[in-house]
C-alpha cells in the first residue's frame, strides 16, 4: 500500500521535531513530567510514523532492526550497570551514586520550589536516558517485526 | 447453552458485588495512612536532586522495580522476535 | 561500610547477575556467536554460586534482609522515616532460601541439558536470554518482600516463560499453548495487582512485614479479605491447583522439554508466594482455620483430579503435566494442615509443623523428580520425534542411561524407598493421618494410582521388542545425561539422607513460614 | 458514595473488562477487553494517591507549600502501564501468527488443545 506524497513529506518534516520533543522529555525527566518512558515513547511513535508513511519502501534499509536492537541492549546494560556501579564503589545496589557530589549532575538541591536546574538528579537523568533509548529501540523493533510479518511473501524475522 | 450463560452472569455478578463492596472500605481523596508518601515528598528532592517526586520514587526510591519493568519490556520484544522468528530447513517439532 | 564489598551485596547481585547476562546475550549471539553458549553457562553457574553462597548465610546466620539504593545496604528502616521502610527490600528467611537453592540448583542441571537439546533449533539468542530472564523473576519472585516488586517479577516469569512455551512455532499448537499461559497469567498478575493496590490504599506501604504489622493492629477490614479472595484466586490459577489447571497441561507438553522442567519451578514459586502470603501476611489477623481448610480443599481436588486425567492421557508430557498438578495438591495438603492449626501452638508442635516440613520438602524433591521426569520426556521426543505412547516401545535396548533416569524418577514420583517422594510423602501421611485420617488415606490412594500409571509408561516406552523404526535410536548426548544424571544423584541422595536434609533446610524454612513475627522483626528491626 | 465515585467507575471498568473476556469469542476483541480491564486497575491505582486539594508532586515552577499528591502510586501505574504494554504486544504476536497458520480468530474454532 503505497501512502499519498502529503503524508510521506509531513511524516519526514515531523520526525525530527518528534524526536526533539521525545528527547527533550527523557532529559527533563526529573524536573517536569515525564522521564524515560514517556520519552521513549514519543520517539518510537516518530519511528512508527515512519513505518506507515513509507510502507512501500524496503523496511530493512530505512530502520536497520540489528542498530534498534543494538541499542535497545545498549540502554538496558547502561541501565543496569550505573545501578552495579553503585557496588563496586562500596555502597548498596541502585544506591545513587551521583547526587550531591558537584559531578556531573550532582548538583545540591535544597527543599521547596524552584525553577528547575538540569545538572541535579544524580544517576536518574542517566538512567532516563537508559530506558527512554531502551523503550524507543523496544517499542520499534516490536513494531517493525509486527509490520515486517504481515507482508505476504515474508518468512519472518532472520536470527 | 442457556446453562452457560447462567454461569457467567452468576460469576460477573460476584465479582461485581465483590469489586463494589470492597471499594466502599476505602475514602476517596483522604487516605488514612500517608507517612511513606510523606516522606517521599519531604526528603525525595534533597536526597535524590530532582524535583519531579514521581521520577525520584521510579528511579531511585523504587528504582529496582523500574529494572524489573525495563526487563519485562526486553522480555516481550524477545518474544516477538522468536515468535516471528525464520525456522530452518526441516525444524519440525509436532509429529502430527 | 567502605570500599568494595561483595558479600554484602549478594542479595543484589543474585538478580543482577543474570538480568545482565540475559542483556548482554543477543549482542553476543550476534557477534561472537560462538561464545554464546560458554556466556550463558556463566551467567547460570555464576548465578548458582551466589544463591548457594546466600542459602548457606541464611542457613547458618539467620534472615538476610537486603535494602535497594541505601549505602548500607542492612538499614532496612531510614533513620528519618520514623520507623517505616520506604524502599524495596529483599527479605530472605529460610523459607525463600529453600527456594533459591530449588532454582538455581534445577536451573543449572537445565542449563547444561538445554545446551545439546536446543543445538538443533533456531533462535537459540531468544531462547537463552528468555531463560536467563525466567531464572531471574523466578529468584525475584521468591527473594523480594515487597508486594509490588514481586507483582514486576510475576510478570517477568510469566511473560519469558509464555515466549518460551510458544517457542516450537512450527505449526502454532505451541502458540495456542503460550496464548493460554499468557492470558492466564496475565489475568492472574492483575488480579494480584487489585489485591496490592487494595492494601496500599489503606495502610500505604508495600512491604510485607509491615503491612502485616499494620494490618495486625487494625484487624481484618473488608477490603482485606477481598484482597485476599484476590490473590489466593491469582497466586492459585498461576500454581495450577485444579479449577484453574487447564493451562499447565498444555503449556508443560508443547514448552521445550527442559523449559517445562524450570515451568515446574515457576509454578512453585507461585505457590511459594501463595504460603508466604497467608503465613506471613494474614498469618495473626485472620481465622487461619478456614483458610487452611480452603487449601486442603484445593490440594485434595488437585491431586484427586489430577491422577484421574493422567491415566487417560496418551502424550508422555501431558501426563507427566497432570502428574505435577496431582503432586501440587501434596503440597497444598501438607502447608494447609499446618496453616489450619497454626492458631494453636499445642496442635502445632504435635503435627503441624512436621505436615508443613512435609509439604515443603515435597516442594523440593517434586522439583527434582518432576524436573528429571520432564528431561528423559524430552530426551525421547529428541531421539524418536514422538511423544505419543502408543507409537513409542523398546526403547530399554538403546538407551540405558534414559530409561535407568526414568525408572529413578518414576518410583520417586510415586513415593517408593529409598528416593526422595517417599521421604516427604511419609511425613505428609503420617502428620494428616493425626489431624484427619480420611486425607490421609486420600493421598496414599493418589499416590497408588501415580504408581500404576507410570508402571503403564514405563511399559510402553522401555519394554517390548525393538523397533524397527527406532532402530537407529542411539543414548542422548552426553550434557543431556549429566544435567539428568546430577538431578537423579539429587534424588537419590535426599532419600537416603531425608533427616539431614530436613534438619538443615526445611525444618527451618518450615518455621520461618509459621513465624510470623520473626518476618515482621528482620525487616523492622526488635521484636 | 458519591465521594467513592472515581473507585467506582475504576471497579465498573474492572467489571466491564472481566464480562468482554467471559463473553467475547474473537482473540482481539478478548485482548481489548483485557486492556480495560487493566486501564481500570491503573485507574484504582492513581485514584489511591488523590490526597483532596492536591496538585502534581513535582517542585518545578509549584507554589510554595502546596499540599501535593501521593507519588508512589502514580510510580506504580507507570510500570504497571508498562509491563501491560509489553504483554499485549506478546499476546497480539501470538494471535497474529495464530491468524497466519489457521486464518481466523475465534477461538471455538482454533481449540485444537483440549484442557
Amino acid at each position: 500500500m503505497k501512502q499519498s506524497n502529503i503524508v510521506r513529506i509531513t511524516a519526514d518534516i515531523m520526525f525530527p521535531f518528534i524526536m526533539i520533543f521525545g528527547a527533550y522529555v527523557v532529559l527533563h525527566g526529573h524536573l517536569t513530567p515525564g522521564g524515560g518512558f514517556q520519552g521513549g515513547a514519543v520517539m518510537a511513535s516518530g519511528v512508527v510514523l515512519l513505518l506507515i508513511a513509507h510502507c512501500d519502501k524496503d523496511i530493512k534499509t530505512l530502520i536497520p532492526t540489528q542498530i534498534l536492537k543494538n541499542v535497545e541492549t545498549f540502554g538496558l546494560l547502561l541501565f543496569g550497570l550505573s545501578a552495579l556501579a553503585a557496588v563496586i564503589l562500596g555502597s548498596g545496589f541502585f544506591t545513587n551514586w551521583l547526587v550531591n557530589t558537584g559531578l556531573l549532575f550532582g548538583t545540591p538541591v535544597e527543599y521547596g520550589p524552584n525553577p528547575g536546574y538540569l545538572n541535579t538528579g544524580g544517576v536518574i537523568p542517566v538512567m532516563n536516558i537508559a530506558v527512554g533509548l531502551e523503550v524507543l529501540a523496544a517499542l520499534s523493533v516490536i513494531a517493525v517485526i509486527m509490520f515486517r510479518s504481515t507482508e505476504p511473501d515474508c518468512g519472518g524475522e532472520e536470527q | 447453552m442457556n446453562r452457560k450463560n447462567g454461569i457467567t452472569v452468576c460469576i460477573i455478578a460476584i465479582i461485581a458485588v465483590v469489586l463494589i463492596y470492597a471499594q466502599s472500605g476505602i475514602s476517596f481523596g483522604d487516605p488514612v495512612y500517608q507517612d511513606m508518601d510523606q516522606y517521599f515528598l519531604l526528603n525525595g528532592q534533597v536526597q535524590t536532586g530532582g524535583n519531579n517526586i514521581c521520577t525520584d520514587v521510579v528511579f531511585d526510591f523504587r528504582a529496582f522495580d523500574t529494572l524489573g519493568e525495563a526487563t519485562v519490556l526486553f522480555t516481550a520484544v524477545m518474544g516477538v522476535i522468536v515468535i516471528f522468528r525464520r525456522l530452518m530447513k526441516g525444524e519440525e517439532y509436532e509429529a502430527e | 561500610m567502605t570500599g568494595m564489598d561483595l558479600f554484602a551485596n549478594l542479595p543484589g547481585l543474585l538478580l543482577a547477575v543474570p538480568l545482565i547476562f540475559a542483556f548482554a546475550t543477543p549482542l553476543i549471539g550476534r557477534y561472537l556467536p560462538r561464545a554464546r553458549d560458554g556466556w550463558v553457562l556463566l551467567g547460570m553457574v555464576l548465578t548458582t554460586v551466589i544463591g548457594l553462597l546466600i542459602a548457606s548465610a541464611v542457613f547458618t546466620g539467620g534472615t538476610v534482609a537486603y535494602t535497594f539504593g541505601v549505602p548500607d545496604p542492612s538499614v532496612t528502616v531510614p533513620p528519618d522515616s520514623g520507623g517505616i521502610p520506604v524502599r524495596i527490600i529483599f527479605n530472605i528467611d529460610a523459607m525463600s532460601a529453600f527456594m533459591v537453592v530449588i532454582a538455581v540448583v534445577t536451573g543449572l542441571c537445565v542449563m547444561l541439558y538445554s545446551l545439546s537439546a536446543a543445538s538443533r533449533s533456531s533462535g537459540k539468542d531468544g531462547y537463552y536470554t528468555l531463560f536467563l530472564l525466567l531464572v531471574a523473576g523466578v529468584l525475584g519472585m521468591v527473594c523480594t518482600g515487597d508486594l509490588f516488586n514481586f507483582f514486576v517479577f510475576l510478570e517477568i516469569a510469566s511473560l519469558a516463560g509464555a515466549a518460551l512455551v510458544a517457542f516450537r512455532v512450527d505449526k502454532g499448537i505451541a502458540i495456542e499453548a503460550g496464548l493460554k499461559y499468557a492470558m492466564l497469567s496475565t489475568i492472574g498478575g492483575l488480579f494480584f495487582l487489585l489485591g496490592v493496590a487494595l492494601l496500599f490504599g489503606q495502610y500505604n506501604t508495600l512491604n510485607i512485614a509491615f503491612l502485616a504489622e499494620r494490618m495486625g493492629t487494625t484487624g481484618l477490614t473488608t477490603p482485606d479479605a477481598v484482597a485476599l479472595v484476590l490473590f489466593v484466586t491469582a497466586l492459585a490459577m498461576k500454581c495450577g491447583a485444579v479449577p484453574m489447571h487447564f493451562w499447565a497441561p498444555d503449556a508443560y507438553a508443547m514448552a521445550p522439554a527442559a523449559v517445562t522442567a524450570f515451568l515446574v519451578v515457576s509454578s512453585q514459586a507461585s505457590l511459594y508466594a501463595l504460603f508466604r502470603i497467608c503465613f506471613s501476611l494474614y498469618g495473626q489477623t485472620l481465622n487461619t482455620v478456614l483458610l487452611g481448610w480452603f487449601i486442603i480443599i484445593l490440594g485434595l481436588l488437585s491431586m484427586f483430579i489430577g491422577v484421574t486425567m493422567a491415566i487417560l492421557q496418551k502424550d508422555v508430557k501431558r501426563l507427566m503435566a497432570y502428574h505435577a498438578v496431582s503432586q501440587t495438591g501434596y503440597m497444598l495438603l501438607g502447608v494447609g494442615v499446618g496453616l489450619a492449626v497454626l492458631s494453636s501452638p499445642l496442635l502445632l508442635s504435635n503435627f503441624g509443623m512436621m505436615a508443613m516440613e512435609g509439604g515443603i520438602f515435597h516442594i523440593m524433591n517434586h522439583a527434582f523428580y518432576k524436573g528429571l521426569l520432564f528431561l528423559t520426556a524430552g530426551v525421547i521426543f529428541y531421539r524418536c520425534g514422538t511423544r505419543n505412547l502408543n507409537d513409542l516401545g523398546g526403547l530399554g535396548h538403546s538407551m540405558k542411561w534414559t530409561m535407568l533416569f526414568f525408572i529413578i524418577g518414576a518410583l520417586a514420583i510415586a513415593g517408593i524407598p529409598p528416593f526422595n517422594g517417599f521421604a516427604s510423602k511419609l511425613m505428609i501421611y503420617e502428620s494428616v493421618f493425626s489431624f484427619n485420617p480420611l486425607l490421609s488415606i486420600i493421598a496414599m490412594v493418589v499416590s497408588i494410582l501415580t504408581l500404576a500409571s507410570f508402571v503403564k509408561v514405563f511399559h510402553s516406552i522401555f519394554m517390548g521388542p525393538k523397533r524397527p523404526e527406532f532402530a537407529d535410536v542411539t543414548e542422548a548426548p552426553l550434557p543431556m545425561l549429566f544435567g539428568m544424571g546430577v538431578l537423579s544423584i539429587l534424588v537419590i541422595l535426599f532419600g537416603i539422607f531425608p533427616e539431614q536434609v530436613v534438619e538443615v533446610m526445611v525444618a527451618p524454612a518450615a518455621s520461618a513460614l509459621a513465624d510470623q513475627a520473626g518476618y515482621i522483626g528482620s525487616v523492622m528491626g526488635g521484636a | 458514595m458519591i465521594g467513592n465515585a472515581p473507585f467506582f467507575v475504576a471497579m465498573l471498568l474492572i467489571i466491564i473488562g472481566i464480562t468482554g473476556m467471559l463473553t467475547r469469542y474473537n482473540l482481539v476483541r478478548i485482548i481489548i477487553s483485557l486492556t480495560i480491564l487493566e486501564s481500570g486497575v491503573n485507574l484504582f491505582l492513581v485514584s489511591l494517591g488523590y490526597r483532596e486539594g492536591g496538585i502534581a508532586p513535582i517542585f518545578t515552577g509549584s507554589p510554595d507549600g502546596a499540599l501535593m499528591v501521593m507519588p508512589t502510586v502514580q510510580a506504580m501505574t507507570l510500570t504497571n502501564i508498562v509491563i501491560g504494554l509489553a504483554t499485549t504486544a506478546l499476546l497480539l504476536s501470538f494471535i497474529m501468527v495464530l491468524h497466519r497458520r489457521y486464518g481466523t480468530c475465534d477461538i471455538r474454532e482454533i481449540r485444537r488443545l483440549r484442557g
